[in-house]
């Protein structure tokens, strides 16, 4: 696709042709669709959530379907750090667009190591940190609902991370409001949300949870209302530019989120379903600029706000 | 910009028949996938809404690279089979692929049997078919409830070969399972030179078993709930054996069709 | 339908038919599908949301259909309690079933008054207190989200209301569990569960949300997974019986959730496009004892918990 | 246990057609809602799927009690509406009703007036085609964006009448708007008994002006948003004054059509 100059933007130092980012955990580390899509299509492209030590992930059945939605319960299997640096690393320029590291600990010292790490890594970006990872038990979930916690995790990435700062917030935080202006007061850079929701789906034939892990992670358009509305609430709360991401699927999903208040907007389980997606979403977007009659879409970040 | 390789395709349904008691064959015009593996598999979109959302893995049955069309064999066993069944000629449909990594040693000399329980003949028959235009030598062993719950023999007979079957029912062949079939085979001297099974899986346990006691071989072409297809989201991960230690292997990347001996299918 | 032995249960006092509750909301006072439906159908109705005054509800546009879900703003349209008393009481007898009152108040002593003039309506045989919907502003909501403040609500009503006593909960709440144990220190008899999930949708065209009241509670088969997720945690957490419900249309979302826990279960949003759904689950739950050869469907209560 | 009236009907598709463009007309057996009124309207399954999770509202268009069969009038606007559209003649649809209060005094014997903007004229034409076949008085002002956009005049001259037509590029009768023709209407000596109308919300607005300027009872039918059809839900809740305040009314159950005095409409 050709660059259009009123899709560009700058978030918070991420230099993107457009505002479309594959959501973490949903585009592997940007090339198992290479063959076949352009990565360039995208503004930026997030990577699987990793961890210091390689995790091997959750038994099998990791993955089922629900009424416009998808449950998934990988258990951030990655191959860690050590690996990505050696590995992975360096074939990331390869993909010609940004790309964003999404880090996960069961410490506020594995983040901050995490990062540390990462902010010696050129390739990458922005470091985005997951505190909402519902599939880890002793995971990320628990720093993700209490603001004061929030806030020192975030605090303490901060000091050593010098790139652009993304916290990714979750609904299991009772107020996220509050858990935003928590992240914002850390340091960070840009919020994006939502994470999935904690779903299960039980099997009536074998009477057991269907998944291997009992819960898992409701995406997909299901949850687009709810995403909606925590975009709408989290920029009352915070001046911080957001991500906006959850069930979107074509460009009027994504113009929701952004005339909710989101700079940006992710993609994430609309890529098992359409897998140029990115571009279809683009052309919407240029479409609609075109029968409004405007010079950039950033004029419509928040319009809905009244 | 650079040229990227076609993943999306919009394919005419040219013919539809139901050759089994619930199991739907598709042709279709699809000359870019035409020149598929036997083994390989597309990823197909069965309605129009985000309910049913997921697209359905499904093998590439048969192949026509000169024609330009394939062929699926699709068992109605859900709701998205169920609305792909009810789609007609005339029709387009929705594909991703070719996906994944088919049966290997197809070109190979030595003898190859194939296995084949139910519906899971669907991309062994492709092999099968490959082989046999190739005047490569391969017996066929397929099993299945019924006669009436299998393609009729003639079906077989078009691309030139029989399969020895068993029924559940002794309705066609041998009375009882595929896998009694492959013990008596193996009891034989002349064993083959490599197996290549698909099925569900009480047919792959007692493969494996058979196959290992027997040193012979072993492919296996696995099944798992899919999300992406193609190795990005992780979800179809199953354990295999790598260098003694147990690790989550994609089965829409690094399969579906896997190692006989890496497979953690009765230890 | 035959009242079939294997389905009825005595719900904390509440004797149902079957364990099937019309969900407060979805199914007016009982009558709106009187000339077609057997209330008999149900093990009971749960009426539409009282307050002690009446209230005219939220201006339309009142609903918006999502992916596999439904958004609703109605705002707790209805007549008061007097109306109640005076115009609808008299003619409950009529649904031949036991009717369950929904109220909501905006204190404390709201509620308290309601309990206490509803413990005097031999009509209704429960009292559901809504102290989780997402659709008063200074409505219920804030009730339902902090542990304290749910056991004192409760306490309240309880000391005035001798029925059976329903709390209904929400996932606005962080932490579904600890609100649960609340409601049952407070003196709860039965929990019923989830109510809708707060979201929004915005027309990219007007550029406004569509709903009139900006945002709705998001119910249908899109949250049936995290209801059930809720029910499962619900369950490990107290030893009230449990009134799952949250998407369910047919017999095996049913049986999921009481096979994650719940006593009984509700019906809402299902009934709008099936409006025979009671009989037609009824009749699969009874397939399914046959299939499994049970003797009564409560030997399926959590029965997938392991 | 008392025996129940209908509600859920599953009804065979006779014949599909589209009369206009995007019109598609639906005749349909359907014996048990052959008796609905002129106004009544059906709530109906669009797919088979959770998405789009609700029924539509739509119209009777046509009822022809002897024969136990009714039409159906839908455009599409929507993807219900065009998920509505793909279903061909020999499937059955999924019906709820009849439900709603219709047109009142459709029998008396002063003339009528029936205003209808495009597909507004659905339940306007069931109701003139009964005056019609009772031999009452009536006239029938049409409107629309285009000739093509509206049935051929045919469809009005089978059942016995001609509609005053107005259309905005003037490709059929006169260019401009419905409510032209009812302006200079009722500027004529001889007015109308009384208005019934159908149609889009700014034609109900200048409707309801004139009509209460020439001071001539009118009736509309409105359009809502609908869950349950039934007036349990109140989901589909317009405003109307009652005794001087504004109260909310189920458009579904209290209505579709409304008093012209008790709408909040042109205030
Ligand atoms: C590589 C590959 C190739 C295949 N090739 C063929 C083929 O050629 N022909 C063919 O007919 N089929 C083939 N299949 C199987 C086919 O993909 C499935 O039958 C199909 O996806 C079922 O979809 P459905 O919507 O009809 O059924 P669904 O309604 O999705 O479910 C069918 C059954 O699976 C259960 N189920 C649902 N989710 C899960 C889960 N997460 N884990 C475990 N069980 C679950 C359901 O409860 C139900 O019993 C292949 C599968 C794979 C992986
Ligand atoms: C009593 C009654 C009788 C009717 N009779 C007929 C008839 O005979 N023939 C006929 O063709 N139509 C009739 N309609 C209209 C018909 O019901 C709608 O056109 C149909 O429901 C549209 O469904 P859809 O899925 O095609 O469109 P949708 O995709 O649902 O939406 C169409 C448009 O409505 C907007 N929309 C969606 N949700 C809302 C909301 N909550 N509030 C406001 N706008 C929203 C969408 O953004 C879109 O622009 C009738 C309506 C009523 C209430
Ligand atoms: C299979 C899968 C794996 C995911 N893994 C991660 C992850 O590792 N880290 C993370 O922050 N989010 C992860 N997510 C969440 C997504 O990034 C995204 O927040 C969520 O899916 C909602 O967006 P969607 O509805 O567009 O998918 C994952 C989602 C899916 C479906
Ligand atoms: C239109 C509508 C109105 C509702 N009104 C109420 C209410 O007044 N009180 C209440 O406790 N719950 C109310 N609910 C919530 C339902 O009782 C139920 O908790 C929720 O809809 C989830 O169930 P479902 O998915 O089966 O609809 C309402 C739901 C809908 C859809
Ligand atoms: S289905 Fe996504 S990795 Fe295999
Ligand atoms: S649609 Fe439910 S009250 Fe009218």
């Amino acid at each position: 696709m050709e660059t259009d100059p009123r899709l560009a933007l700058d978030l918070a130092g991420i230099k993107m042709r457009n505002p479309l980012i594959a959501a973490s955990g949903c585009y592997g580390f940007g090339f198992d669709y290479l063959p076949w899509v352009d990565p360039r299509d995208w503004g930026a492209i997030a990577l699987k959530g990793m961890t210091l030590k390689p995790r091997a992930g959750n038994p099998p059945p990791r993955l089922a379907e629900t009424p416009s939605g998808l449950l998934n319960a990988i258990g951030l299997q990655n191959p860690g750090i050590d690996y990505f640096l050696e590995a992975i690393r360096p074939r990331l320029g390869e993909l010609g667009c940004p790309v964003i590291a999404n880090i996960a600990g069961e410490s506020v010292e594995e983040y901050r190591e995490l990062a540390a790490i990462l902010d010696r890594v050129a390739e990458v970006s922005a470091v985005e940190i997951n505190i909402s990872c519902p599939n880890v038990r002793r995971g990320g979930i628990s720093f993700g609902q209490d603001p004061a916690t929030v806030e020192k995790l975030v605090g303490a990435v901060r000091r050593v991370y010098r790139g652009p700062l993304i916290v990714k917030l979750s609904l299991e935080a009772g107020d996220i409001a509050a858990v935003a202006r928590a992240a914002e007061s850390g340091g960070a850079d840009i919020l994006s949300l939502i994470n999935t929701l904690k779903g299960m789906v039980i099997d009536v034939h074998s009477r057991r949870p269907l998944l291997g892990n009992i819960t898992g992670g409701l995406s997909g358009p299901a949850i687009r209302p709810v995403a909606v509305r925590a975009v709408w609430e989290v920029a009352g709360a915070v001046s911080l530019p957001l991500i906006g991401m959850g069930g979107i699927a074509s460009a009027e999903d994504a113009l929701q989120f952004i005339l909710a208040g989101a700079a940006a907007v992710a993609v994430g389980t609309a890529n098992f379903v359409h897998p140029h997606v990115a571009r279809e979403i683009c052309r919407g977007l240029q479409r609609y600029l075109d029968e409004q009659g405007m010079g950039h879409y950033s004029e419509l970040i928040g319009a809905a706000r009244g | 910009m650079e040229r990227k390789a076609e993943i999306a395709h919009r394919c005419l349904l040219l013919d539809k028949s139901e050759i089994a008691r619930g199991w739907h064959l598709f042709e279709l015009e699809a000359p870019l996938l035409a020149c598929a593996e036997p083994g390989q598999f597309v990823h197909l979109r069965t309605g129009c809404s985000s309910d049913p959302l997921l697209r359905r893995p499904i093998s590439i049955h048969y192949a026509d690279a000169a024609a330009g069309r394939i062929r699926l064999l699709v068992q109605v066993s859900g709701r998205g089979t169920a609305l792909l069944a009810r789609s007609s000629p005339g029709e387009e449909l929705d594909l991703l692929g070719p996906f994944g990594r088919g049966f290997p040693f197809l070109d190979e000399a030595a003898p190859a049997l194939f296995v084949a329980g139910g519906i899971g003949m669907a991309p062994l028959f492709f092999a099968a078919a490959q082989r046999q235009r190739a005047g490569l030598p391969f017996e066929f062993i397929l099993g299945g409830r019924s006669s009436a719950f299998l393609p009729p023999e003639e079906y077989f007979l078009d691309h030139g070969f029989a399969p020895l079957t068993a029924t559940e029912d002794g309705s066609r062949g041998l009375r009882g399972l595929a896998t009694a079939l492959l013990e008596k085979r193996l009891a034989e001297a002349n064993r083959p030179g490599r197996i290549h099974a698909c099925g569900p899986m009480p047919m792959l346990t007692r493969v494996v078993e058979l196959a290992r006691a027997a040193g012979v071989p072993l492919h296996l072409s696995l099944e798992s709930r899919m999300a992406c297809g193609v190795g990005a989201c992780l979800g179809c991960a199953v354990p295999v054996k790598v260098q003694g230690n147990i690790e989550y292997r994609r089965v829409c990347r690094d399969g579906p069709v896997f190692d006989g001996e890496a497979v953690c299918i009765g230890n």
